[in-house]
């Protein structure tokens, strides 16, 4: 059963269409991650689903139940904010105790429910503190304490972490994923850095300008993008992209661009005719093969080497374009110099330049 | 840098470079702070502003406590600068407890508890509907709710002698004409206009997700005023408190027009006292009862002066 | 019963009179609860007749005579008097019919008349014209002449406040005093606006430009104060109605000895019968009904009317009541009355509407240098023209 | 069952609406009924008494053609845009001065806002008597031996209207200084440090770079100072009386006399209603600029 | 010749000491990192060299001259602030400008200067726009420019990057490396993002409350950081650290935890000997190989593994302690299995627990 499902979701502002025709179905436990630039409606959607936002035109049900004109507290959904958005005024367990209150608990289950989100978060000790005496990485836990005590099925999570430095992002980001996998329930997680998305989700959904543009799971989305906004946007270091046209030659087709031919051998996908289309071809940096010895495959020249402590990157030009590569850390390539290049064609991604789809 | 060149290139100009940054500073090499003077220029130009300006402000309220403090005769000697050379504190006792108007001869005294009990529920009353309004426009929008807004804005601007005889015939017609509520009435929807935007503003820079949350936590409307909103606001509080009391203290109009004079407030004596005059003006006891008279508005600045700059940058910056 | 009394007597002679009546009504058992607005009858009366149409009357409040209440009695506002008035016989000891006339209304008396006050004075200080070496003037022109001395010796020749009514008066004693009586009628009661633009009333206008330049340098804004002005010898002198009266008595000056009057300012001995009296708003309840006839028959009565105007240095509204204790001034105006040389006074012939643009005129007539006396006698037929 | 369709849609949020209902009547009865009232008797020859009278445009053609109401409206426009401008540059400098991390600044702004905690009539009061000729300003440079000193702006009809302003400026600048601090407190540091580094000198830092951005706070300004403006009466009536001659009337003091004083409500009103119109004229474009416009998101 | 030459620098707020004692010498066309978290003083570092702030003792050399005491528009420097800082209501040009009219350039040069900033950073299509109608890159690239068109010698960035998204982050970087590249100048840049750090660099200087770490080249900061702090500080995902004492066995020095024994051999550094010191072992997820078979090395259970796009970071427990391996994407190992691990002890760190220096 679906544990959440969206069908035909239109939302505008006045006139401003944000979201139109939005179809999705999230399965029960499952972690979908909706990822996209800033602005193109994640946070609307979250908010739809939760209730916060009145819906234009379709329906929302969760858990099989039709929710599209219930309060959010009606819906059986917990949600974590960016900003956390913790009540100021009031300790952790007031926090976490609020929605309880207003919901009537009794006062032992109120106790019990905390106690228990209190030892997964590891937040027992500051129970009693207020939220400005806390760090960014406790309040962020404390705010998802608040989401775990309404005891829910459906998580939401608008950009929790994007607050957070760099280093405490990766390790909530842990421990986010080693909740769902303790609690085994739904969770909608909406975010624009990729690394999350993919470190996180059973499935993504890729959005841009209100639509879906790709809903898949982890490795299907970096391995084969569906057009080429998916393309660009996952991944990172970012995939490269080279333009130019298919020829065929002695029966092969080859990509062919200023200084560069590819055969596209072993594509894993339809390789058009060479009808004289722009085509696109992308690669990620670690799919392409890099060679002291210039006449190794395709010769570009070193522009600028990212050391990234485990590894590094690689940027080439080649001809008038220019691509990145991964490379081990500490081989030394130094700008200027002279290298070759080869592609792993198998792993790539051709796409019409006109529309963007891959082929 | 070899010795040799050095003297080479120590022609008479640089020389006397050196010596005149030596006598600046016989170390030489700049190190630490920043050497400041405490006179420099720019002080002297602030401080120096800023005291001028200060004298300008505190001139008249200097001069009102000096006259309170002078004898008639003396006032009408001397010039109103000049500090009293016999203190007396009747011209205060006057003010406060015998001052006549009419046939009654009990000064301010009369109206100050008038003035608290009117002061103390109008300004309750107006905050809190002025803050549910500013919370409901920031948070609730609902259709229309701006336009109303507008409305009420362009209320700001209206003169008060304008609404006076419409307010009469509402008042008859709601049958609180002559009451203390309906002069609180007066007040509240008087005090609407500054403090709704005010507080509209304040909200409005609450994080939205906090709003949000406190949904999903099922709080609903009044929920989230009273356990979110309302303690978090303290400052903007503070301000629209600072106004009401200000405007509603210092109130003649309204106080006199909508009530009977067993409610007249403290202005109402005020008044009375500045414009009866006996022969002469007495302005020492004028001014006593001026100051007395803003004391309370004055009492309330003083305490809360720090708040009110928070304030007023929550309420009045953003929006 | 407590009864609320509202009015704007607030000046030290005022307050002494009203104590009068306060203490007269409190004999009867009944209580006065004393409803004084000070700043005169333009800060006062908003506030009345704002407590009147919003349905919260006073027991009794006080208007001058004349048509202010008028509309207030048309809407049925205020208490029909006739019964009360007609077992006292007020028709009968009411000094002058006119008192009486502008209480009535289609037939019906609404209010009390409680005192007579007539503008036409001119109030000297014997004492200025000693120190300027002159003899105390008995004419206006006499005045006149004598303003160029008193500048000389520091003295400022008129006092004269700075509000509107002040200047609107005096202009219409000018008026009373060098035009006379008939003037007075044609232009305010026929409102006939050539006379108004005629000669006549350009000899007003001379004097009133006269005026104008004796009193630059006059600072003061209430008339008490420009009275004042008169009583420290500060002033040659001040046209002001006989109200002025009770704050030279305050001051302890005795009338001949300190201080002259001159009714119609020593021209023309005529006086008009303005004054104040009070209405009773219609109230529902029975027992402050009845507290208000008690406090009109009060205000009535001999004794009181004698007691009240003797210290309000007005005149009483009947005439027969003995006024041994009035002093040197009051006896003059008796003596006028008596002679029957009255004028209806303005307030009573023309609306409060056209009152208000005649005295905006001449205050700014009287403050400005500048404007001649004929551009201020074109506006005031204007004015005249339109009056209702 | 739960619902499927669309509620109706009066009933969502329907405690904020329960809630504005004060303002909502506030709003409607008391501003927009008054006004439609006072516009509507406007054209009545009503006197003491409101009455269905009307008589047209008449009203409206004798305010115009009465002098004193011509004086009352370039009063308040002197007073409106010097005191407008002069608030503002002199609120502006206070707390540009104020906001040089300077000692004691506590004190500095209790002073320069206390004014603001007294009443006009205060106000008027003490400047009438500071600026009175015999007792004031005037007596105390005389008295100090320079003779021909005269400064005495309440009692020469020329300037009358600047020696209100003076007292104006008194009480309110203190606020004005209050918001344009809060202004200045609210604009970010790295502006500050990155016109240093460019090197670029303090007043212009001010004038071309920190003013454009306190735009939020001049508005909020701008509508507090033009209100107070539009209703300036009881300064006037407590230092001149509108006097010397008619020389400080202003328009909310014609209206008042005109109901009250001369008791021609009709003529009243329509001074009030040329009154509201103006202040419509203003506020109604600002209104469309701050909510039509654009969404606030 | 040092560009910038910073002595004995302290600085105080009030009583709270800052600063304290700080020496660095940046050599001229320098690309020096300042890292550290939040508050460790890196901005106050920065606007301490830039004339900002008033320093409390200790002296600033640009260029060989003492500008202790010079004006920040004195001392030939140039500045990026996180913010933009831009100037909101004049145009781009006009904010290239404002500078330089101050400076009373004639007006030629001043178009010349702009010209040739926007050309490097390719805003020319932007030059008449305000500030609000850009971009958040855009914006940030104006800021650099504004810097840049005052031909200095030393460029001063606070965290320039850190209020744009991931993705424009990682273009930008690529960016300001160029730039760098291009120019040769000494750049000064501030940020707590450590992939910044190891990308931009050419030494580091880790900072940590006030006081600096270790300052070195990337390369040596990744592989053999000095202590713990530096350790956990760089690299993403983290280094994983592994309580535990040095014993020895047959002569040789062994690392041993509960359930791991890693024979020290080969270790880059000073292995102690046995004296029962807590010692903790500190090894890069790329340092340590899976394997299937849980008999191959030490023996631990998956716990969750975070696919990452391009490769997969594995945490795995062992004995009661938690590690984290990077593997290629998509090798499917379920959390709950058993592995094998096993560690290349040339690229460990052995850290001493008491004071965390590196051994
Ligand atoms: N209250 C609102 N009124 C009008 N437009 C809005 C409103 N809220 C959002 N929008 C618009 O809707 C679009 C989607 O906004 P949304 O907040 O969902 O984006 P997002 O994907 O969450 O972006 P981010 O990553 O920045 O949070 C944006 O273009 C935004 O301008
Ligand atoms: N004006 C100030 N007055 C007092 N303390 C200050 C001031 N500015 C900064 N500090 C303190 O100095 C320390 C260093 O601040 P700094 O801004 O340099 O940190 P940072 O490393 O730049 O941090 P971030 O990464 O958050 O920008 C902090 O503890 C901060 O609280
Ligand atoms: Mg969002
Ligand atoms: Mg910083």
């Amino acid at each position: 059963m679906s544990s959440i499902e969206i069908k035909d979701l239109d939302l505008a502002f006045g006139a401003v269409k944000v979201l139109e025709k939005l179809n999705i179905d999230v399965p029960e436990g499952e972690f979908l991650v909706l990822l996209g630039p800033s602005g193109c409606g994640k946070s609307t959607l979250l908010n739809c689903i939760a209730g916060l936002l009145d819906v234009t035109g379709g329906q929302i049900f969760i858990d099989g139940k039709n929710v599209t004109w219930e309060e959010p507290k009606d819906r059986g959904i917990g949600m974590v904010f960016q900003s956390y958005a913790l009540y100021p005024q009031m300790t952790v367990r007031g926090n976490l105790a609020f929605g309880l209150k207003n919901a009537g608990l009794p006062k032992a289950e109120i106790e019990k429910r905390i106690a228990r989100a209190a030892e997964i978060l590891q937040i027992e000790p500051l129970l009693d503190r207020k939220p400005a005496a806390l760090s960014g990485g406790q309040r962020q836990r404390v705010a998802i304490g608040r989401a775990l005590v309404r005891d829910v099925d459906v998580f939401l999570f608008d950009e929790p972490l994007s607050n957070l430095d760099a280093k405490l992002r990766s390790e909530l980001r842990v421990e986010i994923k080693r909740l769902h996998q303790q609690l085994k329930n739904t969770m909608v997680y909406v975010t624009h850095d990729q690394i999350e998305a993919l470190t996180l989700a059973d499935r993504i959904a890729v959005m841009r300008g209100g639509i879906v543009q790709q809903l898949d799971d982890p490795t299907t989305i970096y391995n084969k993008p569906t057009n080429l906004f998916v393309a660009g946007f996952i991944g990172s270091p970012a995939m490269s992209f080279l333009d130019g046209k298919i020829e065929e030659k002695d029966g092969q087709k080859i990509f062919i661009a200023n200084g560069i031919d590819v055969a596209m051998d072993g594509y894993d996908g339809y390789v058009p005719n060479a009808d004289g289309r722009d085509m696109i071809l992308g690669v990620r940096p670690e799919h392409v093969g890099l060679h002291e010895d210039p006449s190794t495959g395709i010769q570009g020249v070193v522009d600028i080497d990212e050391p990234m402590g485990s590894d590094s990157l690689i940027w080439i030009t080649v001809g008038n374009q220019r691509l990145s590569v991964r490379t081990a850390a500490g081989l030394g390539f130094k700008p200027g110099q002279p290298v070759g290049i080869t592609f792993d064609i198998t792993k790539a991604s051709l796409f019409d330049k006109d529309g963007g789809q891959r082929l | 840098m070899s010795n040799s060149e050095a003297r080479n290139v120590a022609n008479p100009s640089t020389l006397s470079a050196t010596v005149a940054g030596a006598d600046i500073l016989p170390s030489a090499e700049p190190r630490g702070p920043k050497p400041r003077r405490r006179f420099s220029r720019r002080n002297i130009f602030i401080y120096g502003t800023l005291l001028l300006v200060s004298i300008y402000y505190l001139l008249p309220l200097y001069v009102m406590v000096v006259t309170s403090l002078k004898g008639m005769p003396e006032i009408r000697l001397g010039n109103i600068f000049s500090p009293p050379m016999e203190v007396t504190f009747q011209p205060w006792v006057k003010a406060w407890s015998e001052a006549c108007t009419g046939l009654n001869c009990d000064g301010l005294s009369r109206g100050f508890w008038n003035s608290v009990q009117i002061l103390v529920p109008s300004v309750i009353l107006s905050i809190a509907i002025a803050s549910v309004n500013g919370y409901a426009l920031a948070n609730w929008k609902f259709k229309g709710a701006e336009t109303f807004f507008t409305i009420l804005i362009f209320g700001a601007f209206i003169p008060y002698q304008v609404m006076l005889y419409p307010i009469v015939i509402l008042l008859r017609e709601m049958g609180l004409y002559g009451s203390l509520w309906g002069l609180v009435l007066v007040h509240m929807v008087f005090g609407m206009p500054i403090n709704t935007l005010l507080f509209r503003n304040y909200f409005t820079s609450v994080p939205e997700e906090l709003f949000k949350a406190a949904r999903v936590d099922g709080a609903g409307f009044w929920g989230i005023y009273f356990k979110i909103m309302l303690p978090m606001s303290l400052p903007i509080f503070v301000v629209a408190i600072i106004i009401q009391v200000t405007g509603i203290w210092n109130d003649f109009l309204f106080g006199v027009v909508y009530t009977k004079p067993e409610n007249y407030p403290m202005t109402v004596q005020l008044n009375n006292i500045v414009n009866s005059v006996q022969g002469v003006k007495e302005y020492n006891v004028n001014m006593a009862a001026t100051i007395l008279t803003g004391l309370v508005p004055l009492i309330v600045y003083f305490i809360s002066g720090k708040l009110f700059v928070r304030g007023i940058a929550a309420g009045a910056v953003k929006g | 019963t407590d009864l609320e009394v509202t009015h704007w007597w607030t000046s030290g002679g005022e307050a002494a009179a009203v104590a009068e009546f306060a203490s007269a009504f409190d004999a009867t058992g009944n209580k006065w609860v004393d409803g004084a607005i000070a700043g005169g009858g333009s800060t006062a009366r908003p506030i009345m007749i704002s407590r009147i149409t919003g349905g919260d009357p006073m027991g009794a409040t006080q208007f001058n005579h004349g048509r202010q209440a008028e509309e207030l009695v048309e809407a049925g506002l205020m208490r029909d008097l006739t019964d009360l008035a007609e077992s006292e016989g007020w028709a009968d000891a009411v000094a002058a019919p006119s008192l009486l006339e502008s209480c009535t209304l289609d037939g019906k008396i609404y209010c009390v008349p409680v005192n007579i006050h007539s503008w036409q004075w001119l109030w000297l200080s014997n004492k200025a014209f000693e120190d300027a070496g002159l003899d105390v003037p008995t004419t206006w022109d006499e005045f006149v002449a004598a303003a160029p001395a008193l500048r000389d010796a520091g003295k400022i020749p008129l006092a004269m406040g700075g509000q509107a009514w002040q200047r609107g008066g005096a202009f219409n004693v000018l008026m009373t005093a060098i035009g006379g009586k008939e003037l007075v009628m044609k232009v305010y009661d026929e409102k006939d606006a050539e006379v108004a633009a005629g000669p006549e009333i350009a000899k007003v206008f001379q004097a009133a430009a006269d005026a104008r330049e004796m009193s630059q340098g006059s600072n003061v804004q209430d008339w008490n104060q420009a009275t004042n002005m008169v009583i420290q010898d500060e002033a040659g002198g001040q046209i002001m109605g006989d109200w002025a009266q009770g704050e030279f008595q305050v001051a302890g000056e005795v009338a001949g000895e300190d201080y002259t009057c001159l009714p119609g300012l020593g021209v023309n001995e005529i006086i008009s019968t303005d004054g104040d009296a009070f209405y009773f708003p219609v109230m529902d309840d029975e027992e402050q009904s009845a507290a208000q006839e008690e406090l009109a028959s009060v205000m009535f009565n001999a004794g009181t009317q004698v007691a009240f105007n003797l210290k309000k240095g007005s005149l009483p509204i009947r005439k027969d009541v003995d006024l041994n204790a009035a002093n040197d001034c009051m006896k003059k105006g008796l003596a006028i009355l008596d002679q029957g040389n009255t004028v209806t006074s303005v307030n009573q012939l023309v609306s409060p509407d056209t009152n208000t643009q005649i005295e905006g005129l001449m205050t700014e007539f009287f403050s400005d240098m500048n404007m001649t006396a004929e551009d201020a006698q074109a506006r005031f037929a204007d004015i005249i023209a339109n009056a209702d | 069952m739960s619902q499927t369709s669309r509620p109706f849609q009066l009933f969502r949020n329907i405690n904020a609406k329960i809630a504005s209902i004060p303002m909502i009547l506030t709003a409607s009865v008391v501003f927009l009924g008054g006004t439609i009232w006072t516009i509507v008797y406007s054209f009545t020859n009503s006197k003491l008494l409101p009455r269905r009278e009307f008589v047209g445009f008449d009203q409206y053609e004798r305010l115009w053609s009465t002098n004193r109401w011509i004086v009352s409206i370039e009063n308040l426009l002197i007073y409106g845009i010097l005191s407008l401008i002069f608030s503002l540059i002199i609120g502006f400098l206070l707390a540009a001065l104020l906001d040089q991390k300077i000692r004691f600044e506590d004190t500095f702004r209790t002073i320069l806002l206390y004014p603001f905690a007294l009443s006009f009539i205060v106000t008027g009061l003490v400047w009438q008597w500071i600026l009175n000729p015999d007792l004031g300003v005037q007596s105390i440079v005389r008295g100090l031996g320079w003779e021909s000193f005269t400064f005495d702006p309440l009692y020469n009809a020329d300037i009358v209207i600047y020696g209100i302003l003076i007292a104006g400026l008194w009480q309110g600048t203190g606020l004005v200084m209050c918001l344009m601090l809060a202004g200045l407190r609210g604009i970010d540091e790295d502006i500050w440090k990155a016109a240093r580094v460019d090197g670029i000198p303090m007043w212009k830092t001010y004038l071309f770079i920190v003013i454009p951005m306190m735009r939020p706070v001049f508005i909020t300004t701008l509508v507090i100072i033009a209100s107070g403006i539009v209703r300036l009466y009881d300064l006037v009536v407590a230092q001149t009386g509108g006097g010397p001659g008619i020389a400080s009337e202003v328009p909310a003091k014609y209206v008042y006399d005109f109901m009250f004083q001369a008791q021609n409500l009709g003529q009243g009103f329509a001074a009030s209603t040329m009154m509201l119109l103006s202040v419509a004229i203003i506020i109604i474009p600002w209104a469309y600029l701050e909510f039509g416009g654009k969404k606030r998101g």
